[in-house]
């Protein structure tokens, strides 16, 4: 159960977040679609409790969010890799930190991420595509109560980002873990969100959140709903984008 | 009954050190040849010797009670008073300090070095040396060109290759200079001005009375051993213990070592006043407020 | 130690032995003795006498540096990382580190005597403020991008001190070891003055006053020479920390 | 200047000070006399006497480093970003920089003479190895990424330099001349007792001599409080060159 | 003209581009595509100048590529923007060292690009697609002869992105600039490239090249030919993708 009510933060003197209201049952997956600039990320960074710079009453599971009290899936936009950390240090590094590693890596998660030949190299030796997939095997290895995604298939080509795709789908669906996931595409938000929130920019308000029927559906791309549901959105998306400058 | 007494002492004293502070120079040779020749542990004294390789460290140590008492001089003395610690001054020692005049220097004599440039320490026994000499010549400190240089190889190094005109140096680095072709103008014996001083701390005197005047006893048994003895004969220990320059060995003509006294009365009168003059200390303390008279007592 | 071995500083070695040579042929002055007769003293006092002196003064330095190291390094990780522990530490040590740490020799004395202790104490004081300024600095330099994926985990002061902190600052830290190893040789001149026979700055200093340019010379080319075994000790433990950083 | 102004640094001037009085108190010594006495000695001499010494002070400190600056940072420079380069110059520099500059003192002097020059080139000497080790290392931790946009852009070593070296090493340059710093003020006592009557270090070293503890102190607080300035103006360079590193 | 001979690259012992054959007239704007970790990136920088460590032959207009005779404009898939130099700085940096400076900040390409109320900023302080949107101002300002662009849309929402895929596609109209570009979007390539260079991975080759009709077409996605086009694609990327392992 993820709570926000009335949430507002600045930068400076400008609102960056201004007035989000949220009510978002636990389980669910929310995708979060939104222009360039409008507050995603930060939104993204309030509830993983990184921001603490905010007005309102934010909460989940009816506490402050705190990773100390939950085990919080984090994957930032620049995905969050610790330089002199092997891959394989930097999948276990969620683990080590729960106090979980002694279950050691998860061969087969790594396996689908297509990670098992890079184990022993160093992010900076990694293209931009094998590190975000090294930043998904660390928050999906670690079985979290919440899973809060920043773009995290941007750096994938189609076909790579349709199998991780599914690899979520996979484990969301053994383990119902909460999700919310900021993406810029129509597709992508269909596919993945039981709800989609569209956000507008300066400063980033909710404009709409649209339930889902599309998702996890292999097919969706062939259900009659989809093109009228996508034009929908991307109407959406114009107009909050146009409401204000990006 | 000499022996009877001897005992006595060396009973007394068993359990105390006495650590005393020495620099490189000639008036710790005595101390050396007294605990090389076991003539303490023959008065029953445990003396420990600490070397130094600078006054401000000797007198750190001093102050900070980790020495009883070391090889210093009249102006150290007066500085240590003025400075609040109460050290006393038990007997003088033999030191000597020469006026050079560098290589390529034609004066032989101080008035012939008017205007030229003069190294010394600043504040210290060297300084007043050689304020002694100008005044002995009827000069001021104006007559000649004072050139601060501290340390005593630098005085030398910086002598010998004319790039100073005279410099005033302790024994036994003024005689390597004259062995290395530089002229002695003048000197601290020739002008029968000794400033240079064995200090205790106050303390010690009260306390170790007896150790000290043992230790006295021993230092004096190697005077008169070194007064009797050809140099060469202890020379090159000497010189390896005191960290003196090799070249002592040649150059320098040992003085005629006095046994331990008490300083001349007219030493401390000058020194006092040299240090009231230039202010550096305002009280003027009498002969008997700093002698201890623990050698004749 | 594979770039940094002999044949890494034979080329220097021998350049600077040249300069040497030429400058003490030029200058011809017992001061700047010739490097051959330098080099032949060294061989004939090395085992005899200059050894038991390196071997102390190696001892004060590893001591002092030692020591200045698990002190500063957790005050300077405190400052760099909690903004209060800075804003309360920081102007103790801008007042303090300026003062000359020698003129406090007579303190020293009176605290820890005039044996080993003070020796060690006097070089841990002079290096300690170089490795608090240099680690706190460096930590300050760390984006707080890079403690997200911690925080995010909930991780401990602990975790991110091993898991971030550390690895960050390393670098820095090396950098900061390097400069203060030098320092720490300089200060041999002061501590190694008082109360021992032993070190290279008491042989040095020794020589210095009895006008042994040999002696003297021998002396500051060992003490040359520990300063490199440190540095290339320094050198490979980067190595071997830092392998993250090895570029291709 | 906003946050490092007095109130910075008074709660810490006050604690020192009773920190200083305790112990002073507590020893009992005129080794370490109380900092009510220091103080009213440093007030009845500072116009008259230690401003002189103060003067001449930061004027051989500023020179020195001046010139360690000029000279280290473009060695350090081409060290950092010029492999060839530091094939080259490592191995000199590590072989140099644990060489004590202090036993090269007669040479300097003799080559120098007593006036002002050695004195600065004292501190040249010992600061631009600091300089020259923190820039040469922090250049080499610049991720090769970050030259990627000037390089493609064709880019000529000075607008390299410019736009990127200087920049991204301007933070640890700034640590390295604070630690400088507290070092050249350290060299003071070897550089100003030879040759001068002015300076902090002959003023503190002839008050040690003379055993006159209250004007060594007061010169011991005045250096401090040059040190205080000099870090107080690094302060102050850095918080203007580094904007863009404010953290909100 | 590019011509590229037989081009190897390799990292330690593994090749990471494998006989690369390439033949690219002027003026042409050409997308890569390829799996996660092909080497597209590392294409890239050779082309570029920044990767010297190549076997085989690469020329620009006759020449090595070096960007000293070339103006070459170069967008690294991390933005590459200088985190000390304001936007503003960020943008002018390029005009700067190809001493065009005093021509001014091109304000209309500025506002194009959405970026005119945060000239000011550092680049720390914006979202990630703002500093992408700065990274391409950089690009476009210079006039460049060759355009290098590693994914230089992927952090934009789909509306954004499209409006700034409009403002090269009127700057390549108007300088007829040679392009070369990477996207993971099969529609990206189909809109931006009038040749489709599809990559196999491990090591990286050259699978397909295609010829695209639909460039720069603003309705390609209602053509005839763009479903089975992109079906197509999609499906050489799949085999390029499984050929090996990412
Ligand atoms: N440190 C900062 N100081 C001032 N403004 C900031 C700072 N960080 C972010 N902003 C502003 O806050 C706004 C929201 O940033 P945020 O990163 O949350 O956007 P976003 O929705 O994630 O965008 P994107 O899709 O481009 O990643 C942006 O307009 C950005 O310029
Ligand atoms: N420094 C390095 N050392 C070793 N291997 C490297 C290094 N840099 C990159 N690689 C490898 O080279 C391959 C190509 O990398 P490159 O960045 O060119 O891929 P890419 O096609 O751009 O991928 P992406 O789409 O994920 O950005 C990758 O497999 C990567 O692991
Ligand atoms: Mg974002
Ligand atoms: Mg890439």
């Amino acid at each position: 159960m993820i709570t926000v009510d009335r949430l507002y933060v600045r930068y400076d003197d400008t609102n960056i977040l201004e007035d989000i209201n949220l009510n978002l049952p636990t389980g669910i997956t929310c995708a979060v679609i939104g222009p360039s600039g409008c507050g995603k990320s930060t939104l993204l960074n309030v509830l993983a409790g990184l921001q603490k710079n905010y007005q309102g009453l934010v909460q989940i599971n009816g506490a402050n969010p705190s990773p100390k009290k939950q085990t919080i899936g984090f994957i930032p936009q620049n995905y969050g890799l610790l330089p002199w950390l092997t891959v394989k240090e930097n999948i276990l590094l969620g683990l080590k930190i729960k106090k979980e590693a002694k279950q050691g890596l998860p061969r087969n998660l790594v396996d689908n991420l297509g990670l098992s030949n890079l184990l022993n190299r160093y992010p900076n030796n990694l293209s931009g595509g094998q590190q975000q997939r090294v930043s998904l095997a660390r928050a999906f290895a670690l079985k979290a109560d919440l899973l809060l995604m920043d773009e995290p298939f941007s750096a994938l080509d189609a076909i790579t980002r349709e199998e991780m795709q599914d690899v979520f789908i996979d484990l969301w669906q053994k383990q119902k873990v909460s999700t919310i996931l900021v993406t810029h595409y129509v597709e992508e938000a269909l596919y993945l969100g039981q709800k989609i929130i569209v956000m507008t920019s300066a400063p980033g308000g909710i404009y709409k959140i649209i339930d889902n029927p599309l998702f996890s559906d292999k097919n969706f791309r062939d259900r009659e709903i989809f093109s009228s549901l996508s034009k929908e959105i991307r109407n959406y998306l114009k107009k909050a984008g146009s409401k204000n400058e990006r | 009954g000499s022996t009877t007494d001897e005992k006595e002492v060396a009973d007394n004293t068993k359990t105390e050190t006495l650590k005393i502070g020495l620099m490189p120079d000639i008036d710790s040779i005595p101390f050396i040849i007294a605990q090389e020749k076991g003539y303490f542990k023959e008065e029953g004294v445990d003396v420990e010797l600490q070397y130094f390789k600078s006054a401000m460290d000797r007198d750190s140590a001093l102050q900070s009670g980790n020495l009883d008492g070391g090889v210093s001089d009249m102006l150290a003395a007066g500085f240590a008073k003025a400075g609040g610690f109460d050290v006393k001054i038990t007997s003088s020692t033999n030191g000597n300090y020469c006026l050079i005049a560098g290589t390529g220097n034609t004066a032989k004599s101080l008035a012939e070095m008017k205007g030229q440039n003069i190294s010394v320490s600043k504040n210290t026994i060297i300084e007043f040396v050689l304020d002694e000499m100008l005044a002995q010549n009827n000069m001021t400190e104006a007559d000649i060109n004072k050139t601060v240089i501290p340390q005593i190889p630098t005085r030398l190094e910086m002598l010998q290759n004319g790039k100073l005109d005279g410099a005033v140096l302790p024994e036994p680095m003024g005689s390597i200079a004259v062995k290395n072709g530089s002229y002695l103008v003048n000197s601290s014996e020739a002008m029968k001005i000794n400033p240079g001083v064995m200090v205790f701390t106050n303390d010690s005197v009260e306390n170790k009375k007896e150790v000290i005047k043992a230790m006295y006893r021993a230092y004096d048994k190697a005077i008169e051993y070194l007064n009797s003895t050809p140099q060469e004969e202890y020379m090159d220990l000497v010189i390896e213990t005191a960290g003196l320059p090799p070249a002592t060995k040649d150059a320098l003509v040992m003085p005629k070592y006095m046994k331990a006294a008490l300083p001349e009365k007219s030493d401390w009168d000058k020194s006092i006043n040299w240090l009231n003059k230039k202010e550096l200390v305002t009280e003027k303390y009498n002969y008997e407020d700093i002698v201890s008279d623990i050698l004749t007592k | 130690m594979k770039d940094k071995s002999w044949h890494f500083y034979l080329p220097a070695m021998i350049l600077l032995l040249i300069l040497w040579y030429v400058i003490s042929i030029i200058v011809h002055l017992p001061i700047i003795p010739s490097p051959v007769l330098v080099m032949e003293r060294l061989g004939n006092i090395f085992t005899q006498t200059i050894a038991i002196h390196a071997l102390y003064s190696l001892w004060r330095i590893i001591a002092g540096v030692f020591l200045a190291i698990i002190t500063g390094v957790p005050i300077a990780v405190m400052m760099g990382y909690y903004k209060k522990c800075d804003k309360i530490l920081a102007p103790i040590v801008y007042l303090t580190y300026p003062i000359p740490k020698i003129a406090l020799l007579p303190i020293l004395m009176l605290l820890a005597g005039i044996g080993e202790l003070p020796k060690v104490i006097m070089i841990f004081l002079i290096v300690i403020f170089q490795v608090l300024v240099a680690i706190r600095d460096s930590i300050k330099t760390i984006p707080k991008e890079m403690f997200f994926p911690l925080y995010s985990l909930g991780a401990s002061f602990r975790q991110i001190f091993l898991n971030i902190l550390w690895p960050a600052v390393l670098p820095n830290f090396i950098t900061s070891l390097r400069v203060a190893m030098g320092t720490a040789i300089s200060v041999l001149f002061f501590t190694e003055t008082f109360g021992t026979k032993y070190g290279m700055g008491y042989f040095i200093m020794d020589s210095w006053l009895r006008v042994n340019y040999l002696d003297m010379y021998a002396g500051i080319v060992v003490l040359s020479l520990i300063g490199l075994f440190l540095f290339g000790f320094l050198d490979l433990v980067e190595n071997y920390f830092c392998k993250w950083k090895k570029k291709v």
